[in-house]
């Protein structure tokens, strides 16, 4: 759709001007980045690599009410957020916003799941191309880029001075009007362009995912998950930080009376994740839950939503206190001698 | 504020000496405040001092930990684990920015209901001192 | 410093003797300034493992969370040795591991290395930015010298090493049946002034301090996991009967959930600092842990990790313990 | 049908009747339940195999199978057993009070495919429950379906469930009943052996028919090999399966068994679709 | 068929005539309990403790099918037990009672009637919120095996054995050395009546050796013991002592004829006095059987006696010595237990300064009653400085007494007083003032004790006899030229003049310590030591002879130093201890135990080391096909003190009633603001 650009001082008033937008942007919370409501648009920056938790929070937060009710009643209230309530992620990375667009299959699968979807539909996806890949980014090889425009509404590439936008969708172009953007020219739409094709050959890491749905399943005896199981220490990290991992506990709370069923981040890492009432646990130790893990993203979800559920951020292999690398596993997947999976 | 801040204790005592040096109080009518409020358990070695940084995220102001006096135990040993115990997790939770005057211990043997009156008193007076305890108080964030 | 031929013909002698069933050491990581943890079972594995300023991670870590598979009926459940390879740090861990009988002494083979430092991933990225190439380190009594990719830099030790190390009381193995390399003079102490600064802050100042740092937390329990420590069957954070901590993320739970584990580690904590280093939000956890390991020296004149035969610290108790504030 | 805009909002159920199949520490109580508000049943629809999330506001909610056939008006029934935290709950309700109920869940047995067939079901213990709404369904289609052949053992003679109904199959015309304990008691007619054995002493024909199996994974291991031996071809064997539940519409991640999630693609099962996932059996 | 799981609650709440009613708004409170989760009934009554008040909740019981009951009255401490009674009567379990303690702790305490209604409020829903996870516990009751075990034939465990074996009792005796008297049978004369210490107790002595009751056990030593109160099993080892103890007649040739006769220090002659390797401790020893001294007889030390072989064998007229004679194992059950240990005297290493070990004229209270002690070496002549055969030697002229010789002596660890030592050093000195009437007499003392029956008289009467008493506590004592001078060098605290008193024999009043092997006994029974190193009593004033180990009774000098009639008493107090319980014949073990879920337990032992009653310990459990350690609770040892549920960081052990789960729920209900 449109092009348009506006001036690097100007950021903070076009941060400003969308006030009909409850903003989200890149901000600091101590030495970590993370998405937070804009509170002053003066001290968003957009220089940043990428945050270390993920904005699926922003559609799927960690802890999220339900329903609320009254011990002893039986009237529940759902708290179901309010699609009408417009909201703006801005500055999102194009990695990020290819992770909504491979959940929604599974939010929008069947049952359609009412606050995640809510959220999706009220808010705008403002990205920003990455000129500098991070040391572990392998995006081009899950089918994204550094400035895929994968669900994205509009995408805004840094060109030092200014930032041109492109705008995609209505969303995207609702955006541009809001914030009062002046077009862009072709020099800056090439640059943008050039800046992208760049990008893209600076990306250091690759995997090709060609064949790995298939052959997974054929190596869920194989030996060589415990190469990285054995090391696992079987934490969240790879999990709560993967910007498409997306499931969840249910628990009823209650303070005094009031009480509320809320859904929480859970992850296939953890013993409990799988465990029987009875003791049984089908994925006794963390061989079966890593492997878990990799065939959901490559083979599980491929089969069913034919999309592998990986962006290719890099923060499981960022932040992996022991280094368990997701293209090495895979890259050692694809190595392993094929056995036949022993049935009952 | 403070002034009609009325502080909410949860006090432990121990079955043998301290709970019933409170219900000496009592029985000698001596007069102290409501605002403590005691659980009974066998012995101060018995109390977790999980159950008072749990006491602390339900709402209390503060908390009372009352055991024979030491070498008094009525299981020989108990109020000096408690002993070391609580010194300890009081230093954690002042570390965390918990006020110390909120954790309390006191020494009360059966005859002593003048000393847990007191010791009633102090431990709300702290309390008070300290102001409600909203720190990591469970509320009911973002419901 | 170790010599990394050496090291791995030992860890193949020791492969090869049938009582042992695995050997935990580290291995050359993907990427990155610190080195993966290894566990190998074949003496043919030997020769991914080395040792230099960049295994920083704690093996015994995997000893006491490994996970039995359920043993089919009839079958033997697998007794072997587990080997296990140890800095000075580490093998505090095995001496509390052993402390607490998570196993029995001849259940381990403790291959001891003294050490000179070793490098804090979060200092290094801070130098040079976060890097994809493999990197190596060696370190002597004053330097640093970091080989990134074939790209090599030197730097003063007191800039780039863990803070562990730069008040590291115990450079050897406290426990090893064989040492690789020799002996190395303990050259650093601790005088925990850390901890003496941050007490001097208000406690409005401190719960500040925490609030943020707690409120960032997303319980991926990843300091838990990785404690050589904590290896509890059921831990209390994740009990539903009865539940301690919810598993809710606001600033209640998260703080409730830091201080039961500072807790359920005063007196045990053996200051590997494992757990601040896999934090993912950078939660300075050690603050907490180091506050009960001074307390726990200066209160009861006791040190977890250091003697086999010594009593658990909370397990005991001294007639003479102080009481100041008791009424 | 459940609440279409937010599926995670349950029904309001009313216990009509609550009663105690089985004792002990792992009793069963079976709870009939109506709903609330009557216009439910104006949208609602099950078939057997169907599974619902059953809670207790308060505690918590846990998927069980609706042990009621659709052809049991007015009324659901769920047999559960006493075991966790949400089960456990749930036994102290009894009959006026209420309970929640999110479903129909899951998929179900395919019927009409069936019709014309013979039905053996083989049950063993609690795994009767998924079995029942079949039965009942036979029972009542009578004139769609071949022989029934009901085999259902147990640990001991107290430990069967639907006592009072097992009486009359015995005596229906074109349905025959195969019981079996475990172990040799006082006074017991039928059959002494695991279920597996029974069905082989049973050896029902795999002519025109089709077997349904549940109880613990491990006698649903050997009943499919008996059956296999019997003849019946894997497409012929059904089987349901169970893994832990949260959400229970297939978005929660950890009931999958390879890339099926039981609660949605599942509970029922072909072990000729089974026999590929390796986890199925894990 | 299947009873309900569904709590239903009935809250009873008491308005103690006006002690309750007059300050809380019952009816208020009664109202609000209604209210409450799973409460089925609410009521209010005057006087819930009374029989109409009880009945009220045995016919909610049987009508409203109640399976929790709540009072709140007055403190559980006073009327727990009647509620558990009567709602036991109703067929409840009793331990499905809790109570709401609104009288002692709200009623009697609170001065504003509305604080004091909401105070109540909150205790009884915290009383609900706990019942809501109440559970059925079973009240066990053992058998007791009606004998006892003794261990230290001293004249403690002595008396304890006659009294319980009177009452018609099984009684083991075990001694470790070859005969029983312990240290009262090494005394000369007893303070302050001056009668003969062997007159009074060889009676005893030969009566615990053929009373029908009592199996006695010399020579031998307690090497295991399990089980608890009323059924213990105990290990003995009966060592060797190469005699044919059913031969032997105590006749004594082997003993004159024995190679090394007369050659070998005596123990109980406090090593002045000799024997031989084969030997009878003293001469009215019990049981009078020989016994051969291992370490020293040639023939089994050195495997050669002599060319014509071991002299005893041939001596012995019915061929009683036996050298292949092995240490036999002797396995006993018994009910009760009776440690009677006894003491060490202090040792004098530990005070060199006093030169005991230099000079022999220096010596020991306890060495100066074997040489007083008309049965001794000397036959009672006080002679010192004999020669290697005991010729010659001298008596003292100038002989000085000291007193609190490593007592009351911080610098030696000793700060206790060994009550002891004053008196009988007073009759030590009235001995020689009797044997020498010449000899010059000082006694050095710290503060003169004389506290108990007729000993001010019996001080008084020493000091009348020309006895001096100088108050001073000598700092050091040496030997002064070749002559057997000693110096005692020591200030006159009264004066304060220094002096330099020389005597040629001092006594040290020794006081007394714990045995050096008491550890062995603390092992096997885990039994504690209070600061002063001797055994800890269950409690100082109330359960002064009780252990923290049921069924273990503590007698005599183990427990803490004490003259004879002290120890008589103490041991007669044990065993009437010990009596009841095989009397009855029944023991109650505590229901409130601690229980452990062995799937949650890691095996580290934190509650076997905080258990005070070693009730806890770690046994192999097979999780899944693995094995690994989990803790179980012995029931019978374990008094639900809860110090293990603190200790465990999984929560993996809980005290039945006072669990984890049962806690938090009262937490959250008082935690949160009214």
């Amino acid at each position: 759709m449109g092009d348009y650009k506006f001036a690097r001082d100007k950021l903070a008033d076009v941060l400003t001007s969308l006030k009909e937008y409850q903003v989200f942007a890149p901000a600091a919370v101590g030495d970590v980045l993370r998405f937070k409501e804009v509170t002053d648009p003066a001290n968003v920056s957009l220089d940043y690599d990428n945050t270390t938790v993920p904005p699926k929070e922003l559609m799927f937060p960690q802890t999220e009410t339900l329903f609320k009710y009254r011990l002893g009643s039986t009237e529940v209230e759902p708290s179901v957020p309010d699609a009408s309530k417009k909201r703006m992620v801005f500055g999102i990375r194009p990695c990020d916003a290819h992770a909504y667009s491979i959940v929604d299959n599974l939010y929008g699968w069947d049952f359609a799941d009412p606050y995640y979807q809510k959220r999706r539909e009220g808010t705008t996806l403002v990205g920003l191309a990455c000129a500098e890949p991070c040391a572990n980014c392998f995006c081009p090889s899950v089918g994204g880029g550094p400035a895929s425009e994968k669900g994205l509404d509009a995408l805004m590439f840094d060109l030092g001075d200014a930032y041109y936008v492109n705008s995609l969708t209505d969303k995207g172009e609702e955006f541009a009007k809001a914030a009062g953007l002046e077009a862009a020219g072709d020099a800056d739409a090439k640059a943008a362009a050039k800046q992208g094709e760049d990008a893209l050959k600076k990306v250091a890491r690759s995997i090709d995912t060609a064949g790995i749905p298939e052959k997974l399943p054929s190596l869920y005896d194989h030996p060589f998950w415990e190469q990285f199981s054995d090391r696992c220490l079987g934490c969240g990290i790879c999990t709560f930080l993967c910007p498409t991992c997306h499931c969840f506990d249910i628990q009823d709370e209650a303070e005094a009376f009031d009480a509320r069923r809320a859904r929480m981040w859970d992850t296939c890492m953890f013993s409990e994740y799988s465990l029987h009432t009875s003791g049984h646990n089908p994925r006794p130790t963390r061989k079966e839950r890593t492997r878990n893990r990799i065939s959901h993203k490559y083979s599980y979800f491929p089969e069913k939503f034919d999309v592998i559920a990986c962006v290719g951020c890099g923060r499981c292999i960022n932040h992996c206190p022991v280094n368990i690398d997701i293209l090495d596993i895979l890259d050692k997947s694809k190595q392993a001698e094929a056995k036949e999976a022993k049935t009952a | 504020m403070s002034e009609e801040f009325e502080p909410n204790i949860v006090a432990f005592l121990c079955n043998w000496c301290s709970y019933a040096g409170a219900d000496l109080a009592g029985t000698s009518r001596m007069r102290y405040l409501p605002n403590v409020k005691i659980i009974r358990v066998m012995c101060s070695g018995r109390v977790n001092p999980l159950f008072l940084l749990n006491a602390l995220q339900q709402g209390a102001d503060g908390v009372l930990i009352s055991g024979c006096h030491p070498g008094d135990c009525h299981y020989l040993e108990g109020n000096f684990y408690a002993r070391r115990r609580f010194m300890l997790m009081r230093k954690l939770l002042e570390h965390v920015g918990v006020d110390p005057g909120r954790v309390n211990m006191s020494w009360v043997s059966a005859s002593e209901g003048a000393k847990f009156a007191d010791v009633v008193e102090e431990t709300v007076a702290k309390a008070k001192e300290a102001g409600p305890m909203d720190q990591f108080r469970r509320r009911q964030i973002n419901w | 410093m170790v010599d990394e031929k050496k090291l791995q013909e030992k860890a193949r002698e020791t492969l090869i003797r049938d009582d042992v069933r695995r050997l935990i050491g580290w291995k050359r990581g993907t990427y990155g300034f610190e080195a993966a943890p290894a566990v190998v079972t074949d003496a043919s594995q030997a020769e991914q493992l080395i040792f230099d300023a960049t295994c920083v991670a704690n093996p015994a870590s995997f000893i006491a969370i490994e996970e039995k598979k359920p043993v089919p009926r009839g079958a033997e459940p697998d007794t072997r040795k587990v080997a296990v390879m140890v800095k000075g740090c580490d093998s505090r861990a095995v001496v509390q591991q052993l402390v607490e009988k998570a196993y029995a002494r001849e259940d381990v083979v403790v291959l001891g290395i003294p050490c000179l430092g070793v490098v804090d991933r979060r200092k290094a990225e801070k130098l040079f930015g976060q890097t994809g190439a493999q990197v190596s380190a060696k370190v002597d009594k004053e330097k640093v010298a970091l080989d990134i990719g074939g790209d090599v830099k030197t730097v003063d030790r007191s800039n780039i090493l863990m803070d562990k190390c730069l008040r590291c009381r115990y450079p050897n193995p406290l426990v090893s049946d064989f040492l690789l390399g020799e002996e190395v003079e303990k050259w650093a102490d601790d005088d925990f002034a850390d901890v003496d600064e941050f007490e001097k802050m208000s406690p409005e100042d401190k719960w500040k301090h925490w609030d943020e740092q707690f409120s960032k937390c997303i319980r991926c329990y990843s300091c838990r996991n990785v404690c050589p420590m904590c290896y509890c069957v059921e831990c209390v954070v994740s009990k539903l009967r009865p539940q301690w901590t919810r598993r809710s993320t606001d600033i209640s739970e998260n703080t409730v959930y830091h201080v039961q584990r500072a807790w359920h580690l005063a007196g045990r904590c053996i200051e590997c600092m494992e757990c601040q280093r896999v934090c993912p939000v950078d939660i300075p956890i050690m603050t907490l842990n180091r506050k009960m390991t001074r307390d726990v020296k200066e209160m009861f004149e006791y040190e977890p990790g250091v003697d086999v035969e010594a009593e658990p610290m909370l397990a005991c108790y001294n007639p003479q313990d102080p009481e100041e504030y008791i009424m | 049908m459940m609440d279409e805009s937010n599926p995670y909002l349950p029904y309001i159920v009313n216990i009509e009747d609550a009663r105690y199949e089985t004792p002990g520490d792992r009793a069963i109580k079976t709870f009939r339940v109506t709903f609330a508000d009557d216009k439910v049943w104006d949208t609602w629809s099950h078939s057997p195999g169907n599974c619902a999330m059953v809670g207790r506001l308060g505690v918590g909610e846990a998927m069980f199978c609706i042990s009621s056939s659709p052809t049991e008006e007015g009324y659901l029934r769920f047999s559960i057993m006493k075991m966790g935290k949400v089960t456990r709950a749930l036994h102290e309700l009894e009959t006026g009070d209420t309970m929640t109920v999110r479903g129909p869940l899951g998929n179900s047995f395919p019927m009409e495919e069936w019709e014309g067939k013979n039905i053996v079901t083989v049950g063993g213990g609690i795994g009767q429950a998924p079995l029942r709404p079949v039965i009942n369904y036979v029972r009542a289609n009578r004139d769609k379906y071949g022989e029934l052949q009901v085999i259902y053992g147990s640990r001991t003679s107290e430990d069967l469930c639907f006592q009072d109904e097992l009486g009359e199959f015995m005596t229906e015309s074109g349905t025959s009943c195969h019981l079996s304990v475990d172990v040799e008691e006082e006074k017991w007619p039928h059959f002494v052996g695991f279920v597996p054995n029974l069905l082989m002493e049973v050896s029902p024909s795999p002519e025109n028919a089709i077997a349904v199996t549940c109880g613990p994974p491990i006698m649903i291991k050997f009943v499919t090999q008996n059956l296999l031996k019997l003849g019946f071809a894997p497409e012929q064997i059904y089987t349901t399966l169970e893994e832990r539940m949260k959400c229970g519409i297939g978005k929660c991640g950890r009931c999958n068994v390879g890339h099926l999630y039981v609660c949605k693609d599942g509970p029922v099962f072909s072990y000729e679709t089974l026999k590929k996932i390796p986890e199925a059996f894990a | 068929m299947v009873e309900s799981y569904r709590p239903k609650i009935g809250v009873y709440v008491c308005d103690c005539g006006i002690n309750i009613a007059s300050v809380i708004d019952v009816p208020a409170v009664v109202e609000f309990a209604s209210k409450l989760p799973g409460v089925a009934v609410s009521r209010e009554y005057t006087y819930m403790c009374s029989d109409p008040g009880q009945n009220l909740i045995k016919e909610d019981i049987a009508n409203e099918k109640l399976n929790r009951v709540i009072v709140a009255s007055c403190s559980p401490r006073m009327h727990e037990p009647t509620f558990r009674k009567a709602i036991r009567e109703a067929g409840l379990n009793p331990y499905f009672l809790e109570m709401a303690n609104i009288r002692e702790q709200v009623s009697w305490v609170t001065v504003d009637h509305a604080e004091a209604t909401e105070k109540a409020k909150k205790l009884v829903e915290a009383a609900v919120a706990k019942a809501l996870l109440l559970e059925a516990l079973e009240e066990k009751e053992v058998d007791v095996i009606p004998s006892c075990l003794i261990i230290g034939a001293g004249i403690a465990g002595i008396q304890a054995a006659l009294d319980i074996a009177d009452a018609g009792f099984k009684v083991y005796l075990v001694e470790k050395t070859p005969s029983v008297g312990g240290h009262m049978a090494q005394l000369d004369k007893t303070f302050p009546t001056l009668d003969c210490s062997a007159c009074i107790l060889t009676p005893k002595m030969v009566d615990v050796a053929n009373h029908p009751n009592i199996e006695l056990m010399t020579y031998s030593q307690l090497e295991e013991i399990s089980g608890y109160v009323g059924n213990f099993k105990a290990k003995i080892r009966k060592k060797a002592r190469y005699v044919d103890f059913d031969k032997c007649t105590g006749c004594g040739v082997c003993a004159e004829n024995c190679r090394l006769a007369g050659r070998i220090p005596s123990e109980f002659d406090e090593l002045i006095g000799n024997r031989g390797a084969i030997y009878l401790p003293f001469p009215q020893a019990v049981p009078a059987k020989y016994t051969i001294d291992p370490e020293r007889c040639l023939q089994l030390s050195k495997g050669k006696c002599g060319k014509e072989g071991p002299a005893c064998v041939a001596a012995c007229g019915p061929g009683a010595i036996n050298f292949e004679q092995e240490d036999e194992m002797v396995e006993i059950e018994i009910g009760t237990v009776i440690v009677a240990t006894g003491f060490d005297v202090f040792p004098m290493e530990k005070k060199p300064e006093y030169g005991w070990a230099e000079n022999d004229n220096v010596i020991t209270g306890l060495e100066f009653e074997r040489l007083v002690s008309s049965s001794g070496p000397t036959g009672g002549k006080p002679v010192l400085g004999r020669d290697k055969k005991g010729e010659g030697g001298y008596l003292p002229e100038k002989v000085a007494f000291i007193h609190c010789v490593g007592s009351r002596d911080k610098s030696v660890g000793n700060e206790y007083c060994s009550r002891v030592c004053c008196m009988y050093l007073a009759k030590q000195a009235h001995l020689i003032r009797d044997k020498l009437p010449e000899a010059e007499i000082t006694v050095f003392y710290m503060d003169m004790r004389a506290f108990g029956k007729g000993f001010e008289e019996f001080y008084d009467r020493v000091r009348r006899e020309g006895v001096r008493y100088v108050r001073g506590n000598p700092s050091e004592i040496y030997r002064k030229g070749d002559d057997h001078t000693v110096v005692v060098k020591v200030e006159d605290t009264l004066t304060g003049t220094p002096m330099e008193y020389e005597a040629d024999m001092v006594v040290l009043g020794v006081g007394l310590e714990p045995r050096k092997d008491i550890r062995e006994i603390i092992d096997l029974f885990k039994l504690s030591q209070s600061t002063d190193g001797f055994f800890l009593e269950a409690h100082p004033k109330l359960r002064p002879v009780d252990t923290a180990s049921d069924g273990v009774f503590l007698a005599g000098c183990c427990q803490g130093p004490k003259d004879i009639p002290d120890t008589v008493a103490q041991a007669k107090a044990a065993a009437s201890s010990a009596l009841i319980l095989m009397a009855y014949g029944k023991v109650k073990v505590e229901a409130m135990v601690s229980v452990v879920s062995p799937d949650e337990c890691r095996g580290c032992g934190f509650c076997v080391e905080v258990c005070p009653f070693g009730a806890i310990e770690l046994v192999e459990e097979n999780r899944m096909g693995n094995i690994v350690q989990v803790a179980f609770v012995n029931e019978a040892l374990c008094k639900g003190c809860g110090s293990c549920a603190a200790a465990c960081l999984s929560g993996a052990i809980q005290p039945r009633s006072f669990k984890d789960e049962q806690i938090l729920p009262q937490i959250a209900v008082l935690g949160v603001k009214p």
